[in-house]
């Protein structure tokens, strides 16, 4: 195939680190510099000392090359995220409003600008480690509630919904072609009917 | 700094707000092509436009790159090659590279599916209008699927088909309850995510509805969703 | 009985969708199944020949034809799936542009590539002796189809890595002393301890020769 | 239902045998049951491949008639002893003993049928088991060789080996 299976109705995980790199994240340039035009977004002429949004992954460019420090984003601290961990402790049937790309974001800012987070690197990584791990649990005691039709899984960021894709969608389709030997004969046509709904 | 570039600056500052949902950049929307091709069951339009868009952006990129490689930044005094010039170089080449990734992915996507599916999809186009700007396929997928289905049915044809009865040597055959013809199947569930203030309901069958709210995750059959996600207003994930 | 032949073609085929390279073509075993598939036509053409004699016979001979007409169509389908899955496989390793094993004009050296998928299933490995004629014929007409829908994009390299691109720049620091190494972002020396920020793939020989290392 | 022509899972199931009577007597197809040149008598019960017993239990023998050529019996995998065992304990079921491929089967069966009851209980036990399967394919310290892991079908293997290919792709990144 032009596509290899596993990329066929999946993400990777590095995919959507990939993604989660074009997220705008705010600079504190040390030089000036002029503008780029990209095919994607532009980067702004920037001013030593002047915050900025661009791209993450020009962000990391910029500063390995000591060009800039990164302002870590308001979610990325020891406070917030222990709130939000407590949070998921408190409410054992919710998920806390992580940034839907927290995992990617955090990661590749721990591996890249380190020195520019307000809090020791290792004791993110253990909270942020601590909150994968708690939401994991709680995903998949909810996986008992599949069925044949819908599910909503709110609060879940992309990189979290991604790893249980493959076991969920496969599930619920097999529990649909199920349902449907008996479901066809008793509601005769309702399937075509919701071809022009709208 | 002159005006042009404050002006700039601030209009890029109020748009990206106005618009954090709906892709606005070439590259947001080429992510959101690609994920939803990866995602859909079937074959979805070809986005003619975004890809004549991005093409024609390569390539004025590339020459961008040659011809700096070669005479060095136009706008300096005396083509002196600053380090900052070079590196804005080199996040050009980067972002080159990233935006022909997920062509790459956005096409084979595309190829896997016309292949899966063939001769569904030239049935499917066999009534089009070659000159429509809304082709299902690019006139060169069009080119591939009829081609591709040409050298598998002689390497059928070689391996055995041609020694078999002549009532057994049709590949389109949809009699005795078996269809040999397949087709996407548009009942399966997929994962959604609404980006509209909008609400949407969409009917479950007899008397269920559900209500997509802003932001919310769901699994659904594609078939339900089908058309929001054509107009923008439900995203595949 | 009639079928099991084909039953054993697609536990071949069943067991081939999980290998990175295409096992040996099932010559015999095919050419057994066209000729089980023979066998059933002639026993459904001497059946279609019978008048009928009653309602009994005619019943009889129903459904000794159907019996016979559902054999021919199951070997065709496993026929057809098995052979749809080698073609999928060969199409599948052409897209990654690199020479099958037992190709007299190899060009390119075989790299590894087959060892940076963690999927076992993705095919990364051809050998030329393991097809037929046929499916030789097809791989080589796949790569002229392909090569001609590639040309329509000039610009971009459709059979690059499906991996996003990550660190197509990279800081290096020089591990020991050396010329000078010229590149399309200009010249940097070998100098033991000094750092670039370079482009990998103008580097790659260099880093793999001991003078440079990636930070 | 859409088309499955290509589908070698599919391929496989229809080739899974069930219980068929022959309600009439036909020369020449006793190598069904093993007597090649005999027929097969009117009355005989024998095991027939899911591709060819679909279609004679549908083909009325006459046009008028209600009566076709063969009748499905019930098959061991939905007896009422296998559907008890299933409805008290879904986990401890050995499902790839009792067929190779037990859902294709059931949603042919019951496409066929139309057997509502059949179809919940099966249901019921996919829940069940896929969660369990999801909790084998999670956890990298219980050992694989767990006797649960050999009693899925195909279909639950499939399942087993994406759930956990998924999880390792996520913790490979996690560690990169």
């Amino acid at each position: 195939m032009s596509l290899p299976s596993h990329l066929q109705n999946n993400l990777t995980p590095s995919e959507i680190n990939f993604m989660a790199e074009n997220e705008l994240i705010t600079i504190l340039p040390r030089y000036s510099m002029n503008k780029i035009e990209l095919i994607g977004t532009k980067v702004p002429a920037l001013r030593a000392m002047r915050r900025e949004e661009i791209p993450l992954w020009i962000a990391v460019v910029l500063k390995s090359q000591d060009k800039c420090s990164i302002v870590p984003p308001s979610w990325l601290n020891l406070t917030y995220l222990k709130e939000k961990y407590d949070e998921e402790i408190r409410k054992p049937l919710r998920f806390s409003d992580l940034p839907p790309n927290w995992l990617e974001v955090s990661k590749i800012l721990l591996a890249k600008a380190s020195d520019d987070l307000a809090d020791p690197t290792h004791q993110l990584r253990s909270i942020l480690q601590d909150l994968r791990e708690i939401r994991l649990v709680k995903s998949r005691k909810g996986l008992r509630e599949l069925n044949e039709s819908n599910i909503q899984l709110n609060g879940l960021s992309l990189l979290e919904i991604n790893e249980l894709r493959p076991f969920v969608l496969t599930v619920m389709n097999k529990l649909r072609l199920l349902h449907d030997t008996i479901a066809k004969k008793d509601s005769g046509d309702a399937d075509n009917v919701s071809d022009d709904e709208y | 700094m002159d005006i042009d570039d404050i002006l700039q600056e601030f209009e890029t500052a109020t748009s990206r707000k106005e618009t954090k949902k709906t892709p606005t950049t070439l590259y947001d929307e080429l992510v959101v092509a690609m994920v939803n091709e990866r995602m859909a069951p079937e074959l979805l339009p070809f986005k003619h436009e975004l890809l004549q868009k991005v093409l024609a952006q390569i390539s004025n990129q590339q020459q961008f790159l040659l011809d700096s490689h070669e005479y060095g930044d136009v706008n300096a005094e005396s083509g002196v090659v600053t380090g900052d010039f070079k590196l804005q170089l080199m996040i050009i080449e980067t972002d080159i590279e990233r935006i022909n990734y997920l062509i790459r992915l956005y096409l084979r996507t595309r190829l896997s599916k016309i292949d899966k599916f063939t001769i569904f999809y030239i049935n499917e186009t066999a009534d089009e209008d070659p000159d429509s700007k809304d082709r299902l396929l690019s006139s060169q997928e069009q080119k591939y699927m009829h081609q591709h289905f040409k050298i598998l049915t002689r390497l059928y044809n070689n391996c055995f088909l041609k020694r078999l009865p002549h009532t057994l040597t049709l590949l389109d055959d949809t009699s005795g309850g078996q269809s040999m013809i397949v087709e996407p199947d548009l009942n399966q569930p997929v994962f959604v995510k609404s980006i509209t203030d909008k609400p949407i309901t969409i009917s479950l069958g007899e008397d269920d509805e559900l209500d997509l709210v802003n932001d919310g995750i769901y699994v659904v059959k594609y078939k339900l969703v089908r058309d929001y996600i054509s107009i923008g207003d439900v995203v595949m994930i | 009985m009639y079928g099991d032949l084909a039953n054993k073609l697609i536990l071949d085929a069943k067991r081939t969708t999980n290998l990175s390279a295409l096992p040996l073509y099932q010559g015999d075993l095919v050419k057994d199944i066209i000729k089980e598939i023979q066998d059933l036509n002639k026993d459904a053409e001497f059946l279609e020949e019978q008048t009928d004699d009653g309602d009994e016979q005619l019943k009889i001979n129903q459904c000794q034809l159907f019996v016979t007409h559902l054999s021919m169509r199951r070997n065709k389908r496993c026929l057809l799936a098995y052979e749809r899955l080698r073609a999928e496989k060969v199409a599948e390793f052409a897209w990654l542009n690199i020479d099958p094993i037992g190709d007299p004009n190899a060009t390119k050296s075989h790299t590894t590539i087959a060892d940076n998928y963690i999927y076992s299933n993705y095919t990364t490995q051809l050998s030329l002796d393991n097809l037929n004629h046929a499916e030789e014929e097809y791989f080589k007409a796949y790569q002229d189809l392909m090569l001609e829908y590639k040309s329509a994009f000039a610009d971009i390299d459709l059979s690059g890595d499906l991996e996003p691109p990550t660190n197509i720049f990279i800081d290096v620091r020089v591990l020991k002393d050396g010329g000078e190494v010229q590149t399309e972002y200009g010249s940097f020396n070998l100098i033991k301890d000094s750092q670039f920020y370079v482009r990998k793939s103008d580097v790659e020989r260099l880093i793999q020769q001991g003078y440079l290392e990636e930070l | 239902m859409t088309s499955n022509y290509y589908d070698l899972d599919d391929i496989l199931a229809d080739g899974e045998k069930v219980p068929s009577r022959f309600n009439m007597t036909v020369p020449g197809l006793g190598y069904l049951e093993g007597n090649p040149g005999k027929a097969v008598q009117k009355g005989t019960q024998l095991e027939l491949p899911m591709w060819l017993a679909e279609v004679l239990a549908i083909c009325a023998i006459l046009e008028d008639s209600q009566e076709s050529f063969i009748d499905l019996s019930e098959p061991e995998f939905i007896s009422s002893r296998v559907l008890n065992a299933i409805k008290t304990n879904p986990r401890t079921v050995d499902l790839r003993k009792l067929l190779r491929n037990y859902y294709k089967l059931v949603e042919k069966w019951g496409t066929f049928f139309n057997e509502p009851s059949l179809i919940e209980i099966i249901m019921t036990m996919l829940k069940e088991r896929a969660f369990e399967i999801n909790n084998f394919a999670s956890n990298t310290n219980k050992l694989m060789n767990n006797d649960f892991t050999y009693t899925l079908d195909e279909f639950e293997r499939i399942l087993f080996r994406m759930t956990s290919d998924s999880n390792k792709q996520m913790r490979n990144w996690l560690k990169e």
